[in-house]
């Protein structure tokens, strides 16, 4: 039974990834498009559908958490509160006012402030990066960034770094950055590509399977 | 951009995807031709030795495959980290609390699972898999780092293995993480979260050194023979773009 | 200020001290606020999946029409319906087609991304400078040469930098030539460049938005007087 | 060729030199002497005697009980009559190859060479112990025994540095791994762990099942690698045998038993098979490789084609290549192979095959690459290569393999998931490996019984040959025995071109065999005439040395292909019980996992006394480990004091600003050009231009894009702009309301005309897409449900395209969702400008956008709103924060000063602390 399913989630995976980019690469064949549109539809649609297992998942690792009595209080806070918001967006829609508050009254707040932690974490990093690594990126690494620093932000109640702010940052920030970020972001491209082509040749089955 | 780039760009990447494709292909049959070895990346080695540690003192493994929908492009990072734990999963599987997969998306949860199971049944402990291995801690990034720490926190992990799609929350995870005094193998597609991760010295691996992992871990042939093709393209990319710049300046492109 | 504001207000920054007592180490406030907002924001995902996807995209078009949408709809449908299969362990491999599916289109996409995103724009765009008789605005010929030539130079280094492979010798860590070495340098100098650049970004990022929390809890607590 | 390449990196060195010049690798063999001793040894002649042993072994188990005794006995060097034969055999059969593959492991893995062998030979215990229903004794003996070896091995610690040889530096890291592990069987381990070899075996008896006797009885030999050579050998007797009787059977005639010892002495079954192969001629098993090699869609054209082509997916399947391919395999009723041989023998022997079950449980096994072989060698015929002299055993072969389809495919299950049980262990090992084998779980347990009472003895060689048959070595395996069946030179050419071999099994691709081996076999059979190594192997059957030579090579070959970073990183583990070991630690799966579950079985068989007890001791040896939890796994240290005082002191120096609404500082003069277009291309805009402006921030970006984009957003509400908004996050309709409500609160756009809220687009970078395309069709109605699109009271009523707006503002925080905006909506928009305002993680990542114009401006971060309020001269949030803004660089920038001086300090101070211990 396994074997068969396996054989065919390849075949499954395999032929509507090759449909969607043959849709993508050969405009000119309306049904390869169509076919493209259509499962990029159906994707759109999983993807959400897709959602609901994951709050399953998240439901039912926490309901099994409320069995050991140390983190059953958190898991019955974030179970509350998962059902209640859900209900809350069930019957009044996720735009109403209601749902609103919720968002503007915890999401936000809590999302802002773990970012504003990172503040501390980076900080932190720079202090020690040397002290760790001394080598000749990471020197590279920490000039680039004080003078990004010094050219970006004005010194406090002085004003801006003269030669660095005017000339210097921008000169980094476009040219020698935007040359390794276009280098690093053609790289990524490529090790994408090669991950795809894994995933259609059958290589790689998170699906289940190898 | 004009309609000439448009096709450029068309047919263009439909020529680069065939000569990929093929290319793969080729690197499969003609392995022995070039002998080929991977470039030292430190950072394997810790993490196979963390890994080591971590089922020799019975503690788990943690991954987290990052929060990369199937529906954007950037979801290939999420495959890399599915790849990682299919084979890292199979070791750790003998380690009395097996490894835990965290995910930010339910798809990527659903996968992370089927992926666990798959490496139990390979390594003959289908009996030890267990389905809430395999979670979405949050379906926002933010939520899903936050719920992501807790775990770390908690469950004896490690070892963390960070693989996958994430933007700047994800120094939240190596920060966590470094708390717990964890060895931690952290790779991102997300530029600017690398830029973070190298200056947070845990063990990042930078630009598309995330996309070889499956080749550093020997997850199968394949990998390899892709991370030849890789490195190919990339010349061929190279001599490229000089090229195409001298016929620019010349004028005939 | 409205007692919903002042509600509102009270929670936020409530939270957003929570959050922040994280600073000092993990501790059950950081807990209950990070439980919290799990739960909200999955909620939250959820209903907007519900509205904005399910309900328009399946629900509606079936209620408005069933005899014309349900063909279109029916493998969707039946997919989503093998996909909430993975809700249950038991029976959960009869989702896999779904993921199958789903895993398909989406290394499809990826690549398309890739190729049609990335790969082929940029190299479009690496070369552009060298088109010297369009150079334009401030950008002088001299100017777009040099600074076409230097983006050239990060981009090429950069991607060679990565290169993984190397001659395999005995020792089978192999070895790498000088050339490439020298390149590698070259490339390693663009991206520590460019992670210092992207490092200050970031660092400009998550303090705007500890402003932005200082910023909210001061203006609230003034909102008193 | 008067010189000697070195096994390990195959350069060239003068003849008599001790190591490679290169890389250091052994030349010449440990045993060489052994290796002579067995070369007057070698007379067709012995085989006989040798198969008569097997088949007495068979005949009587009992012999195995005594023959048991021998080593406790200590008799090594002079084992029981009927022993004897059995002996020399397999040492001889390794005799020749040591020369190559010892001098190769030892080199690859330090001075021990035993450890990269013991994969294999565990493979196939392992294997074995599978088969036989979880009796995890024999592969406990095994690792008992390997420990012993070990010892030396961790002495050497070079082997784990090796990468590539996972399986090998794992196999001696996992007897430790073992031993570590809490619980279950593996707690008892440590125990014969320190022992020397001896005690290994010794404390092995009870559970010693005869057929790993003849292992063991090697084992004792003095040699280091005498085991190895043990493991492997003792099944192939067997099988051989088994072969024999087949063949026999099916053919009256007989094949001269001269030949068959000759193709079964060295290698197990898999040998026979290529052999086999030529019959019908040799190449196909390159044939197979070279399937293998191809992902799925190759073999899907194989499906294409008639029947006999689908089988080489299996090889395919061995790769990490698409495994699931193989899967289909099975549902393909008779592994179409089949037809290819003689169906005519095939008959006979497979109704052998199923009379006894030794015929199922190993032919089928290794046959299957080969049979598989067969169709593609057909397809890919380098006819010309059928090697004279080999016709004997291709006869046989051919009678051979028909059975072995015959018993895989379809007709009887019972055999199949024998069959495919057994490796399953194995497999898991293997990184590749055909998963529908490991998902056959019911198939060990009813097998095992259904093998025990029938032929205890015949399971061992299938046990010892399945792992590697299934193994993505195998293939190569197989390849490499056809390859030296080819010329009877080719041991001798593998011994000399260790390359070849290598690359065969490196990634267990067995495709590029295809191409090569038939060319390179040839080559080197020319290049080697005349060299007493290869002199005896002509005396020899060709196929045996070649056979094991291959067998041995997966091993290294990895090596070369893998990484070497593991070189340089010699852990030596300073706590916890590996405390001196280096490099003990497994990272891949390796067999750990076949045995472990049964050990747990059997754990959870124990009474509550028991489990009393075993909770003691796992609480112990818990306790012991946790003490030796091992710190400084990541190699920095949390500093928490430091942390805080950075904390403390930016939250403080950043408040003070803020509490004191101070707006000192003055904001830069000069503004990016990018800015400046942005700026140009709004204030271009005709009056209440259409706008569609992109929401896509996370709520965590919703202060600093707030700040960055409310003042661009301003000057469009000023022109009397209509403002679209759309996001393709769920929370980005939320955050345009919030936008609107409170940074842009004055114009009183929510909830007016000039302002639709079209929500969410789900979907991704498809729903993005769509969108761009087909606004009205993706999005038709806005957030309140109203059908904005064709309401003709609605600003949108004439807008149908993204081309019919007058400018699109994208706000994103993450480059990459800006790269997917700008990508799926430049050519939709055709000449509307694109304008951009992004976080300030994301500017290098955009930039390049900027300068390749698809996108006309952008306005970066909290400065970039802040510049923009400056010029727009309507000073606003982006102000408020400024003086903090800066207040927070301000102390970044002397914290990377702090950092770097500290960095300075503590290299001077340690070169001080150095002088001195040089003082």
């Amino acid at each position: 039974m396994r074997i068969i399913t396996t054989f065919f989630l390849a075949i499954i995976a395999i032929v509507s990834g090759v449909v969607v980019l043959l849709g993508y690469f050969l405009p000119g064949v309306p049904l390869f498009v169509t076919l493209r549109v259509a499962f990029l539809n159906w994707l759109m649609i999983l993807a959400a559908v897709a959602v609901f297992v994951g709050i399953a998942n998240l439901f039912s690792v926490h309901t099994q958490k409320l069995k050991n009595k140390k983190e059953a209080a958190y898991s019955v806070l974030l179970l509350v509160f998962l059902l209640g918001t859900f209900t809350l967006g069930l019957f009044q829609g996720p735009t109403s006012p209601a749902m609103d508050f919720v968002f503007l009254s915890i999401q936000i707040p809590v999302e802002t402030s773990l970012m504003a932690l990172l503040a501390v974490s980076l900080l932190y990093a720079t202090i020690r990066l040397l002290r760790w690594r001394a080598n000749f990126m990471s020197i590279t690494f920490i000039i680039t960034a004080l003078i990004i620093f010094l050219g970006t932000a004005p010194l406090p109640f002085l004003g801006p770094v003269p030669f660095f702010s005017d000339w210097l940052r921008p000169i980094i920030a476009q040219v020698p950055a935007a040359a390794g970020a276009r280098g690093i972001l053609l790289g990524v491209a490529l090790g994408t590509l090669m991950t795809g082509l894994r995933i259609l040749f059958g290589a790689d089955r998170p699906y289940g399977g190898k | 951009m004009s309609n000439v780039n448009s096709e450029l760009i068309l047919y263009g990447g439909l020529a680069l995807l065939i000569v990929s494709a093929v290319l793969i292909l080729v690197f499969a049959l003609l392995r022995k031709e070039f002998p080929y070895a991977l470039r030292e990346i430190p950072t394997f080695a810790r993490m196979r030795r963390a890994i080591g540690l971590a089922i020799e003192d019975g503690s788990r493994v943690h991954f987290s495959i990052g929060r990369g929908g199937l529906n954007m492009p950037w979801s290939a990072a999420a495959f890399v980290g599915l790849a990682t734990v299919r084979r890292v999963a199979e070791l750790t599987s003998v380690s009395d609390r097996p490894s835990v997969v965290t995910s930010g998306d339910g798809a990527l949860a659903v996968l992370s699972q089927d992926t666990l199971k798959a490496s139990y049944v390979a390594a003959v402990a289908p009996e030890r898999y267990d389905a809430s291995t395999g979670r979405a801690t949050g379906l926002t990034p933010f939520s899903y780092v936050a719920g992501a720490i807790p775990v770390m926190h908690d469950e004896n992990i490690s070892t963390n293995v960070i693989v996958g799609n994430f933007g700047l929350e994800v120094a939240l995870l190596a920060d966590a993480a470094e708390r717990q005094d964890n060895f931690t193998m952290v790779a991102s597609d997300n530029i600017p979260a690398q830029a973070v991760l190298f200056a947070s010295g845990s063990n990042p691996l930078i630009g598309e050194e995330l996309y070889a992992v499956g080749a550093y871990v020997q997850a199968g042939a394949v990998h390899n023979a892709s991370l030849r093709v890789q490195d190919l393209l990339r010349w061929v990319f190279i001599v490229a773009v000089v090229v195409g710049a001298l016929l620019k300046l010349v004028g005939i492109l | 200020m409205q007692p919903v504001d002042i509600i509102l207000g009270l929670i936020s920054c409530i939270l957003t001290i929570m959050v922040l007592s994280y600073l000092v180490g993990d501790n059950p406030l950081f807990r209950i606020a990070v439980y919290i907002f799990v739960g909200v924001s999955a909620g939250y995902v959820g209903a907007v999946a519900l509205y904005q996807v399910i309900l328009p995209k399946v629900i509606m078009p079936l209620v408005d029409s069933p005899l014309e949408n349900l063909p279109v709809l029916l493998v969707p449908i039946l997919l989503s319906l093998l996909l909430l299969m993975k809700m249950f362990p038991r029976i959960s491999w009869l989702g896999s087609a779904s993921m199958a599916f789903m895993v398909g289109v989406s290394a499809a996409v990826a690549i398309a991304g890739a190729l049609i995103g990335t790969i082929i724009p940029q190299f479009i765009a690496a070369i552009a400078p060298f088109g010297l008789e369009d150079s334009t605005g401030i950008g002088s010929i001299v100017e777009n040469f040099a600074e076409g030539t230097i983006m050239l130079l990060g981009t090429v280094t950069t991607l060679a930098y990565f290169h993984f492979g190397v001659k395999s010798s005995a020792s089978g860590t192999g070895s790498t030539n000088p050339v490439m070495r020298i390149l590698g340098l070259i490339g390693q100098f663009f991206i520590a460049v460019t992670f210092g650049v992207l490092f200050t970004g970031a660092y400009a990022a998550v303090v705007s938005a500890l402003i932005g929390r200082l910023y909210f809890i001061w203006s609230y607590i003034l909102s008193f007087f | 060729m008067g010189d000697v390449r070195c096994p390990m990196c195959s350069t060239p060195n003068p003849e008599g030199q001790g190591t490679c010049k290169v890389c250091g690798a052994r030349l010449t063999p440990l045993t060489s002497d052994i290796a002579a001793a067995n070369l007057e040894s070698i007379h067709p002649g012995d085989q006989p005697t040798r198969k008569s042993t097997a088949e007495l072994e068979h005949a009587l188990p009992d012999w195995l009980q005594d023959l048991r005794k021998k080593p406790e006995t200590g008799e090594l060097q002079n084992p029981s009559p009927t022993a004897a034969p059995a002996a020399p055999q397999p040492s001889l059969s390794a005799s020749e190859t040591d020369e190559d593959f010892l001098s190769r492991l030892e080199s690859e893995s330090g001075k021990d060479d035993v450890p990269s062998i013991q994969p294999e030979s565990t493979d196939w215990l392992a294997g074995l112990s599978d088969a036989k229903g979880g009796d995890e004794d024999i592969p406990d003996w095994l690792l008992g025994v390997k420990q012993s070896v070990d010892e030396e091995a961790q002495a050497a610690k070079l082997a784990a540095s090796q990468p590539a040889s996972d399986n090998v530096d794992w196999f001696q890291r996992l007897q430790e791994d073992q031993k570590a592990a809490k619980g279950g069987e593996a707690s008892q381990w440590p125990g014969f762990y320190n022992e020397p070899p001896g005690f290994g075996k010794t404390g092995q008896e009870e559970p010693l099942i005869s057929k790993t006797d003849s292992a063991e009885w090697f084992m004792s030999a003095p040699e280091g690698k005498a085991p190895e050579i043990a493991d492997t050998s003792p099944p192939t007797g067997v099988t051989d045998w088994l072969k024999r009787r087949k063949v026999l059977e099916n053919q009256p005639g007989g094949v001269p038993p001269s030949s068959e010892p000759s193709d079964s002495a060295g290698a197990p079954i898999p040998d026979w098979l290529a052999f086999t192969q030529p019959a019908t001629p040799e190449v196909e098993s390159p044939a197979p490789a070279a399937s293998g090699g191809l992902p799925d869609w190759l073999s899907d054209f194989k499906a294409d084609q008639p029947a006999a082509e689908i089988p080489p997916a299996v090889p395919a399947s061995s790769e990490g290549l698409p495994d699931w391919l193989r899967s289909a395999q099975p549902e393909q009723p008779a592994a179409a192979a089949i037809p290819t041989p003689q169906p005519s023998q095939a008959e006979p022997d497979w109704l052998s095959g199923f009379a006894g079950s030794q015929a199922a449980a190993d032919t089928p096994l290794t046959a299957e690459p080969a049979s598989d072989g067969l169709p593609n060698w057909l397809a890919a015929t380098e006819a010309g290569i059928v090697a004279a002299g080999l016709s004997v055993p291709d006869e046989k072969k051919t009678a051979e393999l028909p059975s072995v389809l015959q018993g895989r495919s379809g007709p009887a299950p019972a055999p199949v998931s024998q069959n495919f049980d057994l490796p399953v262990g194995t497999l898991s090992s293997d990184d590749d490996l055909p998963d529908w084998l490991s998902e056959l779980p019911g198939a060990p347990g009813p097998v095992a019984p259904a093998k025990k009472p029938t032929a205890p003895l015949p399971p061992v060689p299938a046990a010892g040959e399945q792992p590697p048959a299934e193994k993505g070595e195998t293939p190569n395996w197989l390849v490499g025995a056809a390859a030296t069946a080819a010329t009877a030179k080719a041991a001798s050419v593998f011994t000399d071109q260790p390359m070849a071999g290598d690359d065969a099994f490196a990634m267990e691709m067995p495709d590029w065999l295809s191409g090569v081996t038939p060319a390179e076999t040839a080559t080197a059979a020319a290049q080697i005439p005349g060299e007493p190594a290869s002199g005896a192997a002509e005396s020899l059957s060709p196929s045996e040395l070649p056979a094991w030579v291959q067998a041995m090579r997966p091993v290294e070959s990895v090596i070369a292909e893998t990484t070497g970073e593991m070189e340089d990183e010699q852990f030596v583990e300073s706590q916890g019980p590996l405390a001196g070991f280096q490099n003990v630690l497994p990272f891949v799966p390796g067999l750990i996992a076949i045995r472990r579950p049964a050990a747990y079985s059997s754990k959870l068989q124990v009474n509550t006394g028991q489990q009393n007890n075993a909770a003691l001791l796992e609480g112990l040896l818990s306790s012991e480990s946790d003490a030796a939890k091992v710190k400084h796994r990541s190699r920095l240290h949390y500093n928490k004091f430091l942390r805080w005082m950075i904390a403390l002191v930016l939250i403080i120096l950043v408040a003070i600003p803020i509490v004191l609404g101070s707006t000192l500082t003055p904001v830069n003069a000069l503004y990016p050009p990018e800015l400046l277009a942005a700026h140009e291309v709004i204030t271009g805009l005709p009056s209440t231009p259409n706008v569609l402006v992109v929401f896509d921030y996370e709520p965590a970006f919703s202060g600093e894009m707030a700040t960055s984009s409310a003042p661009v957003l301003a000057q469009l509400m000023e022109k009397g702009a209509t403002i679209t908004a759309v996001s393709s996050l769920p929370t980005g309709s939320v955050q345009a309301n919030l936008l609107l409500a409170t940074y842009l609160s004055s114009f009183n756009y929510l909830g007016g005309d000039s302002f639709i809220n079209l929500g969410y687009i789900p979907g991704g970078a498809a729903g993005i897409y769509n969108f761009a395309t087909n606004p009205s069709g993706t999005i038709p109605v806005d957030v309140e449900g109203e059908q904005v699109w064709s309401d003709p009271r609605s600003f949108l009523a004439d807008t149908s395209q993204l081309s019919d707006f007058d400018a699109m503002v994208i706000l994103v925080d993450g480059s990459e969702t800006a790269q997917v905006w700008i990508e799926q909506s430049r050519l939709p928009l055709g000449a509307t400008p694109l304008l951009m305002v992004i976080s300030a993680q994301s500017e290098p990542m955009i930039l390049p956008y900027y300068d390749s114009k698809q996108v006309q401006g952008m306005v970066t971060g909290l400065f970039g709103g802040a510049y923009y309020e400056q010029i727009t001269g309507r000073p606003a949030t982006a102000r408020l924060f400024w003086d903090a803004f800066a207040v927070a660089f301000f102390v970044a920038e002397v914290i990377i000063v702090v950092g770097g001086v500290w960095a300075l300090i503590a290299a001077w101070q340690s070169r001080l602390a150095r002088k001195e211990e040089e003082a």
